[in-house]
């Protein structure tokens, strides 16, 4: 499967991200400049964290203007799969790829750590390895991770189980002490309605490598390369 | 001309930040103070004379760029410089 | 310049220029400097430029070994790690700075540091941060130090280079005086390692960057600048870090490295545009003519004085090949930089700087950059010395109670758990950290390799106040224990030594005894220190800081799967103590803590002893006959314990360890920080070989107790047992002491 | 009463996010902003209804908190509420 990774300026988790997927999953990734203003020949585009645009303003409210970002949305449009990690998820949110924004951490602080997720809809592309409420351990590294959403937007979510991961404790208890930013409903991952986005403020990417202590973060990587096996054969954006 | 523009969270939305500071205010003998709200404050100067151009301008601005609407709210005013 | 003498004083103090130093300017120049020409000998002839008072004495300090690619002198030190790599580092001070913006102040500190690295041609992949602060009791102590931890969040986070590792530690001293050190360690390959010099004349030099402002103008001569209250006024010439600028500019100055366009380049840090053309120039024996015309600004109505002065952040200087500016320029472009050629590469060895068509200052660059005044400052012993060092330990009550101290102890923020500052810091971002902060040191893998490095940066400024030789010693030796535990051989050094006002004969005494110390310690143990800085004047009102040669070390791990970790893994294996504990009260934590006093002489070293610990203890790590390797540092055995207990990833295992009191006291048994011993962990079975091999290779060793159970038990075997004798707490509460001092301490507001 | 702080970097010190803003805004075809400098606006309800006394307090609160007087400068107007 042939992988996109979009680099922004400032982008800081792209190297990363095509680490895992080419050395780590053996997988191909063709790295996406911000002013390409189309994409082809791909499975699946990543956009990867970082500070694009230094964060200033809002955290992606200026990278979303970028022109790959319109073809980020036609590649969603026909069907293809989109994860946004991070800054990535943010960036999905301002460009309304993704329902809601994000505020500044409850602390105020800067979070990186590891944190649990509980797996609460694992019949998605990007959870399908997953055991329905499984638990897995990915570390997070944001300053605004802290999810908002308005009550009717929020139920709509909950409703058609587009609140894919939540934050828990180790024994997959959501409580507001395993949350790390404050996000509303400790919600850490959302999808689209269609369910071929998604946003997640964990980091699977960090944690896809045994020797870097856990590899819960792949199960995220392999769900995708799964589905996009299953999928009757049409490469979108060909 | 010069235009100055206020974003902040709109009612009933949390503000860490604010919290924050009240705390803080708080804490250092200032007990006072309540519902301290944060937001941002741009200045700018427009290379536009008409008034009205200058006004459509600064609201598209907000609306495309500088609030997100979902959170926030804004506001500005016009002035010549 | 044609001023009256009163008005010449006043210039010349302005400058923190002497008025030898100024006749020396004029008999180079053979006329009077103009304001622009003495503002430039003014920041390059500042301590912190021109090294005076200290140059003298790092020429004795060992810089060379087989894998020194290049000592100090350049941005950045090298050594050669194999397969054609090496590691670029160095480490740096912002402490002036800091104390006056803490949030800028750091931030720009770890922006400095990190152009030093990658204007070497290196990929910069971790950063340590070194600090002190004073007393958090005080508010602004408190004020301090989370400005400063957002500051280096702020900067390092956003740059994507992760902060893996560090040391805070906490002494009333720097209340007046925090210090502000970063270390960031790049990669590298050995035959794209790229200098600052300006060869090639004719050649184009091309600035690129962030436009030039009116920040920290005087910047460099503030940071060479004892404090006193109306430091306040100097506050205007505090520069303002723009990471995102920062980032960019790394991965511009990687695409230009690796289009083969350059002949040298540098950043443009303490006095900006005059240093880093000053010093090109010089180190190729060249001249640099430049027109400011040319150079972009941030302000209308800016000065020459103030445009060669300026400390405006994220700018470089580059000398391109001829015929590559418009190559290098798109380059600059495509990242959104400003970018312009402001002038060229001249023989005649002049730095000649060009406005509007005039000529405003004409200078040779030698002059500036390499022959400023070199002072052998008097130096002699403190009077108060002795009192510091006699301590009469008949007078000090042994411990009563040694449960509660050493909770005591866990929760001073020297000792306790540094989570709360490491948890701002993206320590995984690269995915490269395999040994994350909470270890004795930092192990970052190398991709494309099997190899891993370890970091570590360390100094015990208590020790270096009782005695400035051994406490300096001691510092390299606890830095390369560190690395040893985590299974890396050392194999190079940088420091940044921290001191007080040199025009002080004790304080340059203070120094002076360092530099022997880090000497004969480095030259012992074959580590080369291959860059430095050195931070004089942390003196406010007089009082200075503890002396604080801070070092930043680098191991190598040839096989990163070797790396290890100091927390104990398994219940049921054995502890095992290697290294010989001493009546070591001196200096200690404990002593500090429990007796309020930071007196006696710092604990006994043989580097001999020492030596033959670490070989053994790389060997057994390397041979994978051990679980966890943790030396014993602040707050001695006792705590030492509690750490392997406590800090592991995991939830904390318990202990149960019996040790021998012989002829020791029973304080100095628990908390004396005795030198050269490392706590071992190992599977049961191989505890009897260890032992055996370890007192054949000479060293002490003792197998004290085994892993497992919810208490940590260290009892003391003597004729009969009395209550002090014994620590018995649950590990929870251990723990939690730990792991939430400094976090409540810090919430207090 | 109801207090209104503006707290703005002072001239000459740099702001990143305005130049950010000011690129964005440039990419975005407003080409004809300029000089954009972002600062920090804040509200708060002061328990306290004698003038004099309230700008005291406010000011003080600048001085202490509210803003970094380093690289800032502040102003504020106070309102019935
Ligand atoms: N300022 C800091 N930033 C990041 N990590 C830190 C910092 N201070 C301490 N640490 C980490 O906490 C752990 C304990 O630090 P320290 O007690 O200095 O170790 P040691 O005594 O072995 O030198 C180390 O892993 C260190 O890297
Ligand atoms: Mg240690």
């Amino acid at each position: 499967m042939k992988f996109g990774v979009v680099i922004f300026p400032g982008s800081n988790c792209d190297h990363d991200c095509q680490h895992v997927f080419e050395d780590v999953l053996g997988q191909q990734v063709e790295m996406i400049w911000h002013k390409e203003p189309t994409v082809s020949g791909l499975d699946a585009i990543v956009i990867p964290g970082g500070f694009s645009y230094g964060d200033y303003l809002r955290t992606g409210a200026i990278a979303r203007f970028s022109p790959v970002m319109n073809a980020v949305k036609e590649f969603a449009q026909n069907g293809g799969l989109v994860l946004g990690i991070c800054n990535g998820f943010q960036i999905l949110l301002e460009a309304g790829l993704l329902p809601g924004a994000m505020l500044r951490n409850r602390s105020l602080h800067f979070v990186c750590k590891d944190v649990y997720v509980r797996v609460e809809n694992a019949a998605t592309p990007f959870t399908g390895a997953c055991k329905p409420g499984q638990v897995l351990k990915i570390p997070v590294a944001h300053a605004e991770g802290n999810y908002y959403t308005d009550p009717v937007t929020l139920a709509g979510l909950q409703a058609n189980a587009q609140v894919v991961l939540r934050y828990c404790t180790a024994e997959g208890q959501v409580t507001p002490e395993a949350n790390p930013n404050g996000s509303l409903d400790n919600i850490a991952g959302i999808r689209n309605a269609e369910g071929n986005v998604l946003g997640m403020m964990p980091h699977p990417e960090r944690s896809a490598e045994e020797m870097l202590g856990n590899e819960d973060g792949r199960l995220i990587l392999a769900s995708m390369l799964e589905s996009l096996r299953k999928r009757p054969l049409k490469m979108v954006g060909a | 001309m010069k235009a100055k523009i206020h974003v902040t969270l709109k009612q009933g939305i949390l503000d860490p930040q604010g919290k924050a500071i009240e705390h803080a205010l708080d804490s250092l003998g200032f007990k006072n103070a309540e519902n301290v709200r944060v937001g941002k404050y741009m200045e700018m100067d427009l290379n536009e004379h008409d008034k009205a151009k200058a006004e459509a301008t600064v609201k598209q601005m907000c609306e495309k760029l500088l609030a997100n609407t979902v959170i926030e709210q804004y506001r500005y005013e016009l002035s010549e410089k | 310049m044609k001023t009256n003498t009163a008005d010449l004083k006043e210039l010349l103090s302005q400058h923190n220029l002497t008025d030898d130093e100024y006749k020396k300017i004029r008999d180079i120049l053979g006329r009077e400097p103009n304001l622009t020409e003495l503002g430039m000998f003014s920041v390059m002839w500042s301590e912190h430029c021109s090294y005076k008072s200290s140059r003298v004495h790092l020429k004795k300090l060992p810089t060379t070994g087989p894998r020194v690619v290049q000592g100090p002198g350049e941005n950045a030190g090298v050594i050669d790690i194999g397969d054609g790599l090496c590691v670029v580092f160095k480490m740096e001070s912002h402490n002036h700075p800091s104390f006056i913006e803490p949030y800028q102040g750091a931030a720009t500190g770890v922006g400095g540091i990190l152009r030093d690295v990658f204007t070497m041609g290196a990929r910069p992949i971790a950063i340590l941060d070194s600090l002190r602060f004073g007393s958090l009791e005080s508010a602004k102590n408190r004020h301090l130090m989370r400005g400063v931890v957002a500051g280096i969040a702020g900067y390092g986070n956003c740059m994507g280079v992760p902060t893996v590792g560090g040391e805070v530690r906490f002494d009333d001293i720097y209340s007046l005086n925090p210090l502000v050190n970063a270390f960031c360690l790049g990669i590298a390959h050995k035959d794209k390692i790229f200098r600052g010099t300006a060869a090639g004349v004719g050649n184009p030099v091309i600035y690129f960057g962030s436009k030039t402002g009116r920040d920290g103008i005087h910047g460099a001569t503030m940071a060479s600048d004892a404090f006193d209250d109306e430091s306040e006024q100097k506050r205007p010439t505090v520069q303002v870090g723009d990471p995102f600028q920062e980032k960019l500019l790394l991965e511009a100055c990687l695409e230009l490295m690796a289009n083969d366009l350059l002949v040298g380049i540098q950043d443009m840090g303490a006095a900006g545009l005059t240093s880093s053309s000053s010093e090109m120039a010089s180190r190729a024996g060249n001249g640099i003519e430049l027109d400011l015309t040319h150079v972009p600004r941030r302000e209308p109505g800016m000065t020459p004085y103030e445009l060669m002065l300026s400390e405006s952040q994220e700018r470089m200087l580059m000398v391109a090949k001829a015929g590559k500016e418009e190559e290098c320029i798109r380059i600059c472009r495509k990242w959104d930089l400003d970018v312009a050629v402001v002038g060229k590469v001249t023989g005649d060895g002049l730095l000649r700087v060009l406005d509007q068509g005039q000529v405003v200052a004409q200078i040779p660059a030698k002059a500036l950059a390499d022959d400023g005044p070199r002072y052998e400052r008097p130096y002699s012993p403190p009077t108060y010395q002795d009192m510091l060092t006699n301590l009469n330990y008949d007078s000090i009550p042994d411990v009563k109670d040694a449960s509660a101290a050493l909770l005591s102890l866990l929760s001073s923020p020297t000792i306790a758990s540094k989570r709360w500052v490491y948890e701002q810091y993206d320590h995984m971002v690269r995915t490269n950290t395999i040994v994350r902060p909470g270890s004795d040191a930092a192990v970052v893998r190398i991709k494309g390799t099997d190899k891993a490095v370890a970091m570590t940066v360390d100094c015990n400024g208590r020790y270096c106040l009782l005695h400035p030789y051994e406490g300096a010693r001691l510092a390299v030796v606890e830095a390369a224990r560190n690395l040893v535990c985590s299974g890396a051989e050392p194999i190079g050094l940088t420091d940044c030594l921290n001191f007080g006002n040199p025009e002080r004969p004790d304080i340059m005494w203070q120094f002076v005894l360092a530099i022997e110390g880090l000497k004969d310690a480095c030259a012992h143990l074959k580590i080369p220190i291959v860059s430095g800085n050195v931070s004089f004047y942390n003196e406010t009102n007089g009082l200075s800081i503890y002396p604080t040669p801070m070092l930043g070390m680098v191991g190598l791990i040839e096989k990163a799967d070797k790396a290890m970790t100091q927390w104990f893994r398994e219940d049921g294996d054995a502890i095992v103590l290697l290294g010989q504990t001493r009546d070591d009260l001196g200096g200690s934590e404990y002593l500090k803590v429990m007796q309020h006093r930071e007196q006696g002489s710092p604990p006994y070293l043989n580097l001999e002893a020492e030596e033959a610990l670490q070989k053994f203890v790389l060997k057994v790590i390397h041979e994978g006959l051990v679980q966890s390797a943790h030396d014993c540092s602040d707050g001695g055995l006792a705590v030492a314990l509690a750490e392997c207990c406590v800090s592991g990833p995991s939830t904390p295992r318990g202990a149960v360890v019996k040790l021998g009191l012989g002829s020791l006291r029973r304080d100095a048994l628990l908390f004396g920080e005795s030198q050269s011993r490392i706590i071992l962990s190992t599977k049961p079975n191989v505890v009897e070989s260890l032992l055996s091999r370890a007192t054949e290779a000479g060293i002490p060793a003792a197998h004290i107790g085994s892993v497992g159970g919810d208490r940590l038990i260290v009892e003391v075997e003597r004729g009969r047992l009395a209550d002090g004798d014994r620590i018995d707490l649950p590990i929870r509460e251990v723990s939690d002491r730990w792991a939430r001092a400094l976090e409540e301490l810090l919430s207090q507001e």
